[in-house]
């Protein structure tokens, strides 16, 4: 069996989704002969015809409407949304429609949708081609939002947001599209959403990641364990519902947490998850939450940007911070 | 400027007198009585709801008093199996649609169970937020094509509403993708205090269509007969595959924005008291009238039974159990989240504590 | 002196800004002869003309547009969006040029912008017209989210904020916008952005509230004290930047700290200062932070809105059982 | 289908003869060197700028092979008070502005500098979410109209972006507003895979104007001489309170989208090919060599001429001191607040530790 970059397992779980289930459609601008600029929906028209991997008119506001007229009346739709700095136009939609259109008709209606769009920086993109804004969709009651960090779940992931009979923002970190392979067979097999992952046990600390900055943090444990500092390594892959009980008790046997995320800091979706351990994690903590994330900037075009991505030297010098509390390490 | 050419159709003058010959649907009296009975209905009941937020029954309501034609007309002409995607001010149309009294008051009421109407069980609910329907309209009448169905979307929009991008979007991926939907512009020449004038240089709403190669047309839209016959002829060509259509149907909202406006703060009552002469009612009951197809009596009897219907909708809604405190939980989710279980168990705490019996 | 309530202290101040300076505009739907859904431009077009108090067209993502084109040829525009949810169309404007003009351009154009809208529940307002969504703004670097909660305050931030030589989300509970009444002189004094109000002294416990729900925190606070529970109340006033060292000095006071808002707990700005008490105030905090908000829901429709906001007992059991902690009260 | 009335100008054919009277000003062999020189500018360094990316020099650029007489055209049109407002692929039109061959390097090679232009500094800087600066485009004409200044926004959008509900609301505000703006469509046949029949029902762009009641025209984007009139004639009509127009360009983009298209993917190479006996540059350098006003020498001093323009521009380029890690936070606001000293310490902290010389 081949090894799949995470952008390839997107497609082959797209590939299956619509195999397995004549409702399901994709659709955004270039998805169809182009494939998608990322490549993510490439050879799926060639299948599955022009009907089925749709190519939209430049127009996100309207992508996102027919998205949800789509669904509502039946069908599956994936939508791709080009880059997440393009898919602010179809906001209305999502906040007003996708998250309310079945507690709004007490299920009469329901929009069961894939948002997709990649997010975050370190591609050396033009402006507006590197945000990551998943905080934001992580507050709006009614959304689903899933960040796969590797091939495997990103394949399983998507399987599973695609049966979902609920919205799900589907948000892939481009910076690790190509930048590990993993045996990703195509068994149709969903992974759960609404769980955390737990990607490397250790009792010291509990680091808590999401989307391309999981692969710094389990680098930082993996440098730590080097210097005598075990690192529980959390991907919580779901933002919402959020699992807070595996956070817990992870923080409960360390009791001490560094919550890393591209996104800025303040408001980012770190904050939920210090908060919650401000509220029910106190006893427990032995040190200060501490958040390695984004600075409160744009982020920079190309040439500053590798000062804002959150690096591996940071995620260690906090971990250092939360170990040696309340010395300075 | 660039010459454009638009088609404006009306059958019946305000003053009830056939200006062309009427559509063949038209020559049957049944079926114009039958339009009345629905233009009533709407008027009786948009003045019962009108009454019954100003004492306090209900706590807003968006008033279509002068446009029951257009929606009569368009609800009409749509068959069952269509699908309607209305704004605020479509509750004529739902009626005609089968929504009935009772659901529809518990809409106006402040209950989301308003939403969930057997008849009609495809329909969207009212939207809010303007021109977001339009682009819903394009998915549902791409997923009747994908699947080869002889089925319309039918999408209104008001002339304020026409100003909106999404409005645009809808158009054009309808235009580009040939699907079968039918926008429906409801012209009533105010958003809110913005006259219809101020809203838009183009000379008509209708020629919105061709910046996107759609055909586009006006109609009276206080000809009840004009609107049935215009939208039926969009709707047979979209079912047949020939595609979208724009219809501008112009009436005048002969009365405030929503209850919570005032129009007299920005428009004369005098030009609103000249708008009175070509309502939509008066014109087909004196066509019915010269026909000799409508009597006094008719009358008479047709508003006693329509507002005894309307009593028994209120009645039926007034007897609904209310809403459980936890309802706000148990429908966002196909299955609520663990995450929510907490939230929904303190809700439910604070209100068996607090309330004894129910909410009041 | 007359008392106004706070729209008319907006009113006021909007006024005051059209007459002060020329480059002032006031733009919207149905800001003119209308003077607004909500009359807080009520006789001003009357004054200063259809030029400056500008009727729009009905189209958001255009008034968001040209605002930022006004803006950066040197007006100072004031733009009203009727209710807050209806501002997402123009979230592209706001989050890619609104918030970014400045920086892209190293200040060579700029932003000086106010954003209006009014927000949050309790006017058994129709679908839509009941949002709080403050906490996107909040995560939007380069935006200041600004918020009044008195007649006094909505007149000298609003002041502030149109003086201000960058952009402010201007965010008007407008559930209070009728129920006080304050005097408010027409003095054309800004207050201090950037900063918290203490609204009360207390000891034992900090109150953390803003817009609408200062109300009930407020009133929760004078209940408390007759229960031998003296609160301080913070009222934040301004979100972003965040004036974190009052909340600080509060809690280190008190140890103890309830954060009050109407919008949904999940991402609410709520968990942004819990998370800075989390990490900056840790050994300070006697009790878990704990967060009274609205629900991870959409906010009912009119019949069951009372119970998704927040209500003065919540806040009060809150309270009691922070001060209880580690007992139940 | 309603009837439409779209006019399409053009003055040298792609073989370069005259198909109509040229206006006044291309009456001058000196102003029509000019523009050519302007297009070859752009060619040449269009061209230098791909091969710097190929090489890694820069990150990313969007091409505009082929399109640069619409460029230098309406730029040539405007006036220095003028305000453009144009898209990422609206670099020759920037260079005509006045923008600095080093100052638009920095904008490509990643570095915000690159948007602190000189020469036209109320200029926008390109703009990447598409059709945004339509809407700002028309908030500029609105602040000059209020302050009674003679000057027009110019704003650009592509045959794509036209679909985009911002640029009809842009469009709409400036019909109703009647401010001075002018919208240039550039048509090059391509958004990204997507091409222009599918994107659009409409049979031309230039009609979408017509939705909104202001008037719209076609022009043959490879001849300048044309662009050029087209959007002089607009400008003066907008300047003298005329109101807005839409222009659309009809151009085609010979190369790919950006660097990181592949654009064999989706289009036929021999369909691009045949496009090249269109490409502007030929037309006028034939016509011009025809009326003896241009000999190969002239060309050949010509391309050395701008050839070392172009090196000297990215010899200043790349002697610009590196960026200052704190630089992102130096800009964010007049003043920076409070709560956002820490981070910029902390990033002053780690950079200066980590960093001996700089970037690198
Ligand atoms: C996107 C959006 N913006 C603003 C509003 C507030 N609003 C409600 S109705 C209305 C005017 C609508 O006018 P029009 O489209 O002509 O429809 P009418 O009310 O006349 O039927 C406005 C501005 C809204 N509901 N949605
Ligand atoms: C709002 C938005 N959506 C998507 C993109 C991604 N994108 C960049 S260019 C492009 C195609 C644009 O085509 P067109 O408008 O014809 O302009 P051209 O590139 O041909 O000059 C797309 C989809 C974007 N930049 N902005
Ligand atoms: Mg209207
Ligand atoms: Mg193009």
């Amino acid at each position: 069996m081949a090894e799949l970059t995470m952008v390839s397992a997107v497609c082959q779980a797209l590939g299956r989704a619509l195999k397995d289930d004549k409702d399901v459609v994709l659709l955004g601008e270039d998805v169809g002969v182009n494939g998608g600029v990322f490549r993510a929906t490439e050879g799926l028209q060639e299948i599955y015809g022009a009907d089925r991997v749709i190519d939209t008119p430049l127009a996100e506001a309207g992508i996102g409407g027919v998205t949800v007229g789509m669904a509502a009346a039946g069908l599956k739709p994936v939508a791709e949304f080009q880059f997440m700095g393009f898919i602010y136009s179809a906001f209305d939609q999502i906040i007003s429609h996708v998250a309310r259109l079945r507690n709004r008709t007490r299920g009469r209606l329901s929009c069961p949708l894939v948002i997709r769009a990649p997010y975050g920086g370190g591609i050396h993109g033009p402006e507006h081609h590197s945000e990551s804004t998943e905080a934001i969709f992580a507050h709006i009651p009614g959304l689903r939002v899933v960040i796969p960090s590797s091939p495997l779940r990103a394949y399983g992931l998507l399987l599973a947001a695609i049966r979902n009979p609920d919205p799900v923002m589907f948000l892939e970190p481009k910076r690790v599209y190509r930048t590990v392979k993993q045996e990703v067979p195509d068994d149709g097999e969903a992974l759960p959403l609404d769980l955390c992952f737990v990607l490397r046990e250790g009792g010291d600390v509990t680091l808590v990641s999401w989307g391309a900055a999981v692969a710094e943090t389990l680098a930082a444990a993996e440098t730590l364990s080097g210097m005598g500092i075990e690192a529980e390594v959390i991907d919580v892959a779901t933002l919402t519902p959020l699992d807070m009980p595996t956070i817990l008790s992870s923080v409960e046997k360390t009791g001490r947490c560094v919550i890393v995320h591209e996104a800025p800091y303040t408001g980012g979706f770190g904050a939920e998850i210090a908060a919650r351990l401000a509220e029910k994690g106190l006893l427990h903590l032995l040190s200060p939450v501490l958040r390695v994330t984004g600075y409160d900037t744009v982020i920079p075009y190309a040439k500053n940007e590798h000062r804002y991505l959150v690096s591996e030297n940071r995620i260690i010098d906090a971990v250092r911070r939360a170990v040696a509390f309340p010395e300075e390490p | 400027m660039n010459n454009l050419d638009i088609s404006y159709t009306r059958y019946l003058d305000p003053e009830g007198q056939v200006t062309t010959e009427l559509p063949a649907f038209a020559q049957e009296q049944s079926k114009l009585i039958e339009l009345y009975r629905r233009m009533t209905l709407a008027r009786r009941y948009d003045g019962k709801l009108t009454a019954m937020q100003r004492s306090g029954r209900i706590p807003s309501y968006a008033p279509e008093l002068g446009e029951e034609a257009v929606r009569v007309g368009y609800a009409t002409a749509m068959k069952k199996e269509d699908v309607l995607l209305g704004t605020y001010r479509d509750t004529a149309a739902m009626l005609v649609r089968g929504v009935t009294i009772d659901e529809d008051l518990m809409f106006w009421g402040g209950d989301e169970r308003g939403n969930v109407f057997a008849g009609p069980s495809e329909d969207f609910p009212l939207t809010t937020p303007i021109a977001t329907q339009t682009t819903q309209a394009v998915g549902v009448a791409y997923a009747f094509k994908l699947r080869d169905e002889k089925r319309v979307a039918v999408t209104t929009i008001g002339d304020g509403g026409s100003s909106k991008g999404d409005f645009y979007e809808a158009m054009n991926f309808a235009g580009a993708w040939h699907v079968p939907v039918v926008f429906i512009i409801i012209n009533n020449q105010w958003a809110i205090s913005m006259p219809r004038e101020r809203q838009s240089a183009a000379k008509t709403l209708a020629q919105k269509g061709l910046a996107v190669g759609i055909p586009g047309e006006q109609v009276d839209g206080n000809d009840v007969i004009a609107v049935c016959d215009v939208v039926s002829r969009a709707l047979e060509n979209a079912r047949s595959g020939g595609g979208p259509t724009v219809v501008e149907a112009i009436t005048y909202r002969l009365t405030d924005h929503s209850t919570a406006d005032d129009a007299s703060r920005y428009r004369d009552p005098d030009v609103v008291s000249a708008h009175w002469k070509n309502e939509p009612l008066i014109r087909l009951r004196t066509y019915l009238s010269e026909s000799q197809a409508w009597t006094k009596d008719d009358e008479e009897n047709l508003i006693t039974t329509i507002d005894q219907e309307i009593e028994d909708g209120i009645a039926k809604y007034e007897a609904q159990e209310d809403l459980p405190p936890e309802a706000m939980f148990d429908h966002m989710f196909a299955e609520l989240p663990m995450d929510l279980k907490d939230q929904r168990e303190a809700v439910l705490a604070e209100f068996s504590k607090s309330e004894e019996n129910g909410y009041g």
